[in-house]
């Protein structure tokens, strides 16, 4: 399977997240939609380093590092979202918004 | 002092920077120390200017025995020293003394020496009596220093100088609105006229690239000015003294200057001063010479303001405004006698003229002094009875300017009607009207005033104060026996071998002329008689056919409403309109526009933060979109 | 990639250590304290970073050694960001004593917070290689978006704290897409090798410069730069006064000192790529922030957007890097110290006078110079500094980078960014005006109104002081009077400083000896 | 050494006055009026101490600032054009110190604001550094906004309001926006000399440094961006309208030395960056500023003619007078310019003296109003008096200061441009026409029944005002040791024949 292959897959995902990032307007839903852009990001460290035969595993390295980081930013951002909610009783990013201008 | 050979009587001559310093120290003693000193000062003023005046009878005893170059035909004595050098240009300060000098210091000195003699009594009991006299002192001072200047940078000095004491003496009663006013226009005038001085002095010293008066007249006489130039800046210098001697445009300012204390217009509104133009004149006579048709303009203007002062004294009746207008006649004698080439006759005129016309002047103020500041001719009447003294010294000075034979005032506007005869034969009529008229209203002034009965109300009133009378007395010998001594003054005869341009000329009477003028002087004193006196001849009619005319010339021609339309209406209107385009273009629109626009582009673009989140993330979308196509359009164009 | 022998010269990253050991002690303590002791905390951590600040000066003076095999290296640069990272971390934490105690619950994590995320910054600072670089950035981040939404019962702390992580969490994958396009194009992820391979790469395909596109993305959310600075007015408002501050002054100047190493060590082979790109998003950056500053009337929403402008005037920095001449990198780094001290001093102010009156509207601050004419000085200096008008720390520091753009050509820049500071000038005479010459608003009774930030009271541990406290407290004094001698020194004899700039640009930029 | 103390003296004082309670005025006045006197005293020494015949830069010393790249180094020196400039400072300071002996209001705070704007002018007048220049002439602008807004004056005028904060904020920001000018050309030089191999900010050096070398039109591109700049504070026509916007908001101290010293501020830079630095650009564009400059002198005189406000009247005197200064630097003639830096000297003088008499007509009438006010001589005699010294001053009166630099500067521009100099004469008298009639109305005349009860100036204003008066006496009857080193200053700048 050529590289260029994975690589479109990749971008195809991080673009769908992207869209969901933007378009949903429940802060759990944008959540989902930038840990699928996380795992797009995945897939294409993970093709390049196959692909790259080295024995140095990089690719490899920085995707465990990705997914860690995803994982903790997930919990982070749940726990803030449920204080939203605790306070406003809505997680709808239509009203969260006191400040502007 | 370089110049001239060393000898002797050469550096009496020298000492001539001395007569306007002593007045100089005492303008500063009297400020500093006035108060102290007892009579406020008063007597260091008048020592000074005697000593002032002794000063002069050696200096004139230096100069006619000195030995200095001629310089047009007159011999010429100049010391300066240099001053200041900036790059290619040397300013040196000096003084020149030529028969022009000695004369003008003979008749300031003197004149001034009187007059100071005469306000101890007319300005006693005056609360500010020291500042008077300080300023006095300063006038004189800068007056003889103006005399005596030997490069135009000084001259302007000095001649700024002479400005603001003019300024100073016209407003000393300053807490009268008409005083201050008064003031205000005589300087403004006056200004007006040095800014045409300053550009002449500024374009000869373009031109010969030094201020000093010889090196430029010798300039002009060896040709080396251009044509145009040359008349440009003798009109520019001439336009200066319009301003200082009150001629035809300029005039505005003398009647008025009447405001002042009337020892002070004895002095600068009739014998110094004023003159200043006409010396001015003289002085770059050589200037004048090379651009002959500058010479018709002065003569002109001259012939002009001679004509409209005698009128207007006809018709005026404030005693002190008769004689205002008298003297801006005379001196529109004077310069259409320079403008003829009578360079004699002018400034023998003049002197004959200082000499009366101060003499004038005192005893209008001695008249006023008894009537307790009158000057309306009309209720006067009649004084020969109460004041004697000053009748006789009046009449005096009254016939010696009509040109009555035997006076000075008769000598000298002969002389200028003959200069008048031999080089502008055309206006020689018009100055006959002006002598005729002049005499007509001197006739009228010395009739309505002193002769006639005198009127109840005023048969209090008493002779002045001897102090007053001697200087009265002391310049009416000096208006009677002065025309004698001028045709006299040298063996070969007459004033003109003595003081003249380029070549000497003796006094000869012309017959016809002489004879003429004698006709009309005594003619207009008969009239007169028939008139004021007699009551013979009724002026019922001759007002009622002319009363348009008579109208005219009774509002000044109109010239002053004309001034104060063209100040209000045009100047002030400008200045208002600048003041708001300034305010409301430059200010409101072209500097707190950018400054309003930047702050409303500040409150717009605030709303493009919306609080939403998702719009953040389309910012950063959006963004990272345009750098890739940013970074895209780079790269494939370079 | 290097013999991977991870054990050798340990020693260098001590300090970092021992900032781990004192932030988990801290959590520690915090459990066995009783609640009206928690200041000790504060006094507890400021003690340990300053025994730490001159543990690494002796340590690490003049060192210049790689670890881990080339991800992290320790130098001059890194130290001098080392010890300016914990002198903040101390600041902070002193002014922002008085505040916890009076309005926020749990100090203890919030003292822990902010020495993990010094711990972050120094690593930033230290990093050489983009995925450890990436993993301290997330670090940072993660303790910043705990404390900008540690009020827990206020709205506008949540609200803020949700657009941070959520817009955070958005920019972070970005920011990794970017390093994957680059890592599949390049295939390395040193500094080092990166320069290498971009220096004889020739024209650059386009993948990379995607790669790299989206890498300026992600920091120029984490700096606010203007395409992706609209999160930063409403987190700086809704954050706690202390935590904007940090903000404002700490991650920037992380975030910067990240980007000064990764574009001057990686990417500087093909600076005429982007530095045009980075002049444009300099130029749009300090105009926005300084326009919309003019329209702002919350004081803390008005130094997010002047925060932002100083942004762009960093960013001129970086775009006017050249390898021979020291003064961009001098310039950047000069401007983000007395950058730092002049906000540090604004901000301590404008903590004082919300710990004094509970309030943050810039009309609410007229009459302050009758009231207390040192805090009104005091945030006066800081506010001339920032317009950058002499004698204070903003014009030298200003002048010294703009003479950078203009050495390097970039005088139309240098021009847009002197007229941004005049801009500047108009929004900090308003809140002078309103501090020296607006007359005091008469409700002087009601200084301390009900705290509209927090309906629970604190824990009886946090209230000690009494509510009505008029004057500003002696350690809040102490930290002005510190600020605003940095600020001035900084203005008016740089010469030390400088000095220190010159060793650590030198690190980073080997061609470019004074 | 005395240089650097010219400054020190100032700063230092400022920084103790702040160690002052703030309710003890009298000590602080008489606190600041002894810096103040110790610094006129320092001017006049180092003025007298100038050798004329050596010339060039004396006093100099130096230490270097910053290192290598960009060579700034803290070096002072006094040449022709600054030794009068540090003497009208000291000059003007002391005056404005002793006329603001009535400042109630926080009296501190406004003496250090005043102490830091005179050490920032003493330093652009005796620095010999680009870079400083520029510092300490931004610091000058710094304190005027507190000075003004704090303890200025609004004043409405029926149809315009004009409030201090207005006045405060359009002048700082005004003269900020003209230094934008400054700053960025600044930068150029700098570049265009580090292009040149000599990266550096001293003025001696970038005065060798060739300029159109690097970039053919250089010096034509950035010095009318130095003359715009400085001529924003020197109150160039176009740019004036802070001027009398900004002194009628102002305290008398403060319009004092904003008027008679920081203008002249602008022209020294004109004349020192400008001129010095970029002559080929000079010689291109001084018809331009000889042009603006008739505009400045025709235009303030012809505004002022109708102002109501005595600030006013004064404020547009001096941007008429300001005009005769560029007039005189324009025309590159030795006389010219030594008449234009007299000008600046002596227009100092006369405008601070101006000031201090509205100032103290202000403070017992609490009007400025020309139409109301009538015949003020009779209780105020020594007011007038002194109203009519400056008056007459400022219309070019020999014997006084105004005379001798009027008369350089028509002699400088009647060498080439002869229509301008007639209307600079021109407009000599129109400053004439509005003066006089400004005396006439307010001083002379009747008194109205509203002043009956004035009294004059205190004795200490008396002072000041008298000093200022025999200053203007002193420079009008001998002015031989100005012009002597202001000859020796003015021969050093390339381009003028």
């Amino acid at each position: 399977m050529p590289l260029e292959a994975f690589q479109v897959l990749s971008a195809a995902l991080f673009c769908i997240g992207l869209y969901g990032v933007l378009a949903r307007r429940s802060a759990v839903l944008i959540l989902m939609s930038i840990e699928l852009m996380l795992n797009a990001v995945n897939i294409n460290l993970i093709a390049a380093a196959a692909h790259m035969d080295q024995t140095a595993f990089t690719g490899q390295i920085i995707a465990i590092f990705v997914i860690t980081v995803a994982a903790a930013e997930v919990g982070l951002a749940l726990a803030i979202i449920l204080r939203i909610f605790r306070n406003r009783s809505t997680v709808n990013v239509d009203e969260v918004d006191l400040m502007k201008w | 002092m370089g110049g001239g050979l060393d000898r002797p009587s050469m550096d009496l001559a020298e000492l001539a920077w001395l007569i306007p310093s002593l007045s100089f120290v005492a303008f500063f003693l009297i400020v500093l120390f006035g108060r102290f000193l007892p009579g406020q000062g008063a007597f260091v003023a008048i020592l000074a200017i005697a000593a002032g005046f002794a000063m002069f009878w050696v200096v004139l005893g230096g100069f006619l025995g000195a030995e200095c170059p001629d310089s047009f035909g007159q011999k010429t004595c100049t010391f300066n020293r240099e001053w200041f050098t900036a790059g290619s240009v040397v300013l040196s300060w000096g003084i020149i003394i030529d028969p022009l000098t000695v004369v003008m210091l003979g008749l300031v000195t003197l004149v001034a020496l009187m007059v100071q003699v005469y306000s101890l009594g007319y300005m006693h009991g005056e609360s500010r009596f020291g500042w008077y006299f300080a300023v006095h002192a300063l006038f004189v001072a800068s007056m003889l220093a103006l005399v005596l200047a030997d490069n135009f940078l000084l001259l302007y000095v000095v001649w700024e100088l002479v400005g603001v004491c003019s300024y100073l003496l016209i407003g000393f009663w300053y807490e009268r609105r008409s005083a201050a006013e008064a003031a205000k226009k005589a300087f403004i005038t006056t200004r007006i006229g040095d800014v045409g001085l300053l550009l002449g002095i500024l374009l000869l010293f373009k031109e010969v690239g030094t201020f000093d008066m010889s090196t430029t007249f010798a300039a002009v006489s060896a040709g080396e000015i251009g044509e145009g130039t040359l008349t440009a800046a003798a009109l520019l210098l001439f336009l200066g003294a319009m301003g200082k001697s009150a001629q035809f445009p300029f005039h505005v300012w003398l009647p008025d200057a009447m405001e002042g204390p009337t020892p002070v217009s004895a002095l600068i509104h009739a014998a110094t001063m004023v003159v200043a133009g006409v010396y001015l004149v003289a002085r770059a006579f050589p200037i004048f010479e090379a651009a002959p048709d500058a010479l018709i303009v002065v003569a002109a203007i001259g012939l002009i303001t001679a004509l409209m002062g005698a009128t207007m004294a006809l018709v005026v009746t404030d005693l002190k405004r008769i004689l205002a207008y008298s003297t801006i006649s005379h001196l529109g004698l004077m310069m259409l006698s320079l403008g003829a080439f009578g360079y004699t006759a002018a400034i023998f005129h003049h002197l004959a003229h200082g000499f009366s016309k101060a003499l004038l002047f005192l005893g209008a103020g001695s008249v006023m002094h008894s009537m307790n500041n009158e000057t309306d001719i009309n209720k006067m009447g009649g004084l020969r009875r109460v004041m004697p003294i000053t009748t006789l010294t009046f009449t005096v000075g009254a016939l010696s300017l009509a040109g009555i034979p035997i006076f000075a005032g008769f000598w000298s506007k002969d002389e200028v009607l003959l200069a008048v005869l031999d080089h502008k034969n055309y206006l020689l009529a018009f100055a006959l009207i002006a002598a005729f008229l002049s005499a007509m209203y001197m006739a009228r002034a010395l009739y309505v005033v002193f002769y006639g009965e005198l009127k109840a109300e005023n048969n209090h009133v008493h002779e002045s104060p001897w102090v007053m009378l001697a200087p009265m007395a002391v310049l009416a010998v000096l208006a009677v026996i002065f025309g004698f001594v001028a045709i006299r003054i040298t063996e070969a005869g007459g004033i003109g071998t003595f003081l003249f341009f380029n070549y000497p000329h003796g006094f000869e009477f012309n017959t016809g002329l002489g004879v003429g003028s004698i006709i009309l002087a005594v003619g207009a004193f008969v009239l007169g008689w028939y008139i004021y006196m007699a009551r013979r001849i009724s002026l019922g009619p001759w007002k009622v056919r002319f009363a348009a005319a008579i109208r005219v010339v009774g509002n000044k021609y109109y010239l002053d409403d004309l001034y104060q339309w063209g100040v209000d209406r045009v100047v002030m209107a400008f200045s208002r309109f600048v003041a708001l385009f300034d305010r409301v273009v430059i200010n409101d629109k072209a500097v707190n526009g950018p400054g309003e626009s930047v702050r409303r582009s500040g409150l717009n673009l605030r709303y493009h933060v919306t609080g939403r989140m998702y719009n953040y993330a389309m910012g950063m979308a959006v963004g990272a979109v345009a750098i890739a196509i940013l970074w895209w359009v780079l790269t494939t164009s370079t | 990639m290097p013999e991977t022998n991870l054990t050798s010269n340990l020693h260098l990253l001590l300090p970092e250590f021992l900032l781990a050991t004192l932030a988990f002690a801290v959590f520690a303590i915090d459990l066995l304290l009783p609640a009206n002791r928690k200041k000790l905390l504060a006094w507890v951590s400021v003690a340990g970073l300053i025994g730490l600040l001159a543990l690494a000066l002796a340590l690490l003076w003049g060192e210049n050694e790689e670890m881990y095999g080339g991800l992290i290296k320790v130098d001059s640069y890194a130290l001098f960001f080392k010890s300016f990272f914990i002198l903040l971390g101390i600041f902070i934490i002193l002014s922002s004593v008085d505040y916890v105690g009076k309005h926020l619950s749990h100090p203890g994590e919030y003292y822990g917070l902010i020495l993990f995320s010094v711990l972050a910054m120094n690593v930033m600072a230290a990093s050489r290689e983009i995925l450890t670089a990436y993993v301290a950035l997330e670090l940072m981040s993660f303790s910043f978006y705990i404390m900008v939404s540690y009020a827990r019962y206020n709205p506008r702390s949540n609200e803020a704290g949700i657009k941070y992580v959520l817009i955070g969490a958005f920019s972070s994958a970005i920011l990794l897409f970017g390093i994957s396009m680059l890592y599949s194009t390049i295939g390395v992820t040193h500094f080092a090798d990166i320069s290498a391979t971009l220096a004889n790469a020739g024209d650059a395909s386009p993948a990379l410069w995607v790669g790299l596109a989206l890498i300026l993305v992600g920091l120029g959310f984490k700096v606010a730069a203007v395409p992706f600075h609209m999160w930063a007015p409403d987190v700086y408002q809704g954050a706690p006064l202390p935590v904007t501050a940090y903000l404002a002054v700490g991650s920037k100047a992380a975030a910067f000192a990240l980007m000064l190493r990764l574009f001057a060590e990686a990417f500087m082979p093909s600076i005429d790529d982007w530095q045009i790109i980075v002049a444009i998003i300099a130029a749009i950056t300090m105009t926005v922030g300084n326009l919309v500053a003019i329209a702002q009337h919350n004081i803390k929403r008005l130094l997010a957007y002047s925060s932002i402008g100083q942004v762009g005037f960093l960013l001129v920095g970086i775009a006017a890097l050249s390898e021979t001449s020291p003064l961009a990198s001098n310039g950047v780094m000069l401007h983000i110290v007395g950058y730092s001290f002049t906000n540090l001093a604004v901000f301590v102010g404008i903590i004082a006078f919300f710990n004094m009156t509970g309030k943050e509207e810039i009309a609410d601050f007229s009459g302050l110079a009758d009231r207390h004419p040192f805090l009104a000085a005091a945030m006066a200096i800081g506010m001339f500094s920032l317009a950058g008008l002499p004698f204070f720390a903003g014009f030298t520091t200003k002048f010294y980078l703009f003479t950078a753009a203009a050495n390097e050509g970039l005088l139309w820049l240098a021009g847009l960014a002197i007229v941004n500071s005049l801009i500047s000038l108009y929004y900090y005479q308003v809140e002078i005006r309103h501090m020296y010459i607006q007359p005091a608003p008469d409700m002087e009774g009601k200084l301390e109104p009900a705290s509209a930030h927090n309906p629970h009271p604190p824990p009886v541990g946090g209230g000690a002081e009494d509510a009505s406290r008029h004057s500003p407290t002696p350690l809040i004094i102490g930290v002005l009077i510190l600020m605003v001698l940095g600020t001035f020194f900084v203005g008016v004899y740089p010469f030390p400083i400088v000095e220190a700039l010159d060793a650590a640009t030198s690190a980073i930029l080997p061609g470019a000896g004074s | 050494m005395e240089l650097f103390l010219t400054i020190l003296f100032p700063f230092v004082g400022g920084v103790l006055l702040a160690f002052f309670p703030p309710n003890r005025g009298r000590e602080i006045k008489l606190f600041s009026a002894f810096v103040a006197f110790s610094t006129l005293v320092l001017s006049i020494v180092i003025f007298a101490l100038y050798d004329y015949r050596e010339g060039g830069y004396q006093f100099t010393e130096s230490f270097t600032w910053l290192e290598h790249p960009l060579n700034i180094s803290f070096s002072l020196g006094l040449d022709g054009i600054s030794a009068p400039m540090v003497l009208l400072t000291g000059i003007v300071m002391f005056a404005a110190i002793l006329v603001s002996w009535n400042i109630e209001h926080r009296p501190k705070d406004f003496f250090v604001l005043l102490m830091m704007l005179v050490a920032g002018v003493y330093g652009t007048f005796v620095t010999r550094d680009l870079f400083f220049l520029f510092f300490f002439y931004e610091l000058a602008v710094l304190p005027m906004y507190l000075l003004i807004g704090v303890w200025g004056s609004s004043s409405d005028f029926g149809t315009f309001i004009r409030t201090k904060e207005y006045g405060a904020m359009k002048l700082v920001l005004y003269l900020v926006a003209g230094s934008v000018l400054v700053w960025v050309s600044i930068l150029a030089v700098y570049w265009a000399a580090s292009q040149a191999g000599t990266p550096t900010f001293s003025l001696e050096e970038l005065q060798s440094v060739e300029f159109n070398d690097g970039f053919k039109h250089f010096e034509n591109l950035f010095f009318p961006f130095f003359m715009v700049g400085f001529g924003v504070l020197a109150g160039l026509w176009p740019f004036h309208t802070w001027s009398p916007d900004g002194h009628v908001a102002a305290p008398t101290a403060v319009s004092m030395l904003h008027a008679g010293v920081l203008m002249k501020l602008g022209a020294y830079g004109i004349i020192r960056v400008g001129m010095i630095l970029l002559p080929d650009g000079a010689d291109t564009w001084m018809p331009v500023l000889i042009g603006l400059g008739t505009v400045n002198v025709l235009y303030g005189a012809i505004a002022a003619m109708s102002q109501q406000d005595l600030k006013y009247v004064v404020g547009y005197s001096s941007v008429s007078h300001m005009g005769y200064v560029f007039m005189g630097i324009a025309t590159l003639h030795p006389l010219g310019v030594g008449g234009a830096v007299l000008q600046m000297f002596s227009h100092g003088i006369m405008t601070a003296l101006f000031f201090a008499l509205v100032g103290v007509i202000y403070d017992r009438t609490h009007v400025r109003d020309i139409r109301v006010l009538e015949g003020l001589s009779k209780r105020m005699g020594f007011t007038a008096a002194f109203f009519a010294v400056a008056g007459l001053a400022s219309l070019g009166l020999p014997g006084l200061s105004g005379f001798i630099a009027e008369f350089l500067v028509f002699v400088g521009v009647f060498e080439e441009y002869l229509p301008l100099a007639v209307l600079a004469v021109i407009g000599a008298a129109i400053t004439a026409v509005y003066i006089l009639r400004l005396l006439a109305k307010v001083f002379f005349g009747p008194i109205s029944p509203r002043w009956e009860h004035l009294g004059e100036a205190s004795k200490i204003e008396m002072g000041a005002i008298a000093l200022l008066g025999f200053v203007l006496l002193f420079v009008g009857v001998w002015p031989l040791p100005f012009m002597d080193v202001i000859n020796a200053g003015v021969s050093t700048i390339p381009g003028v024949s």
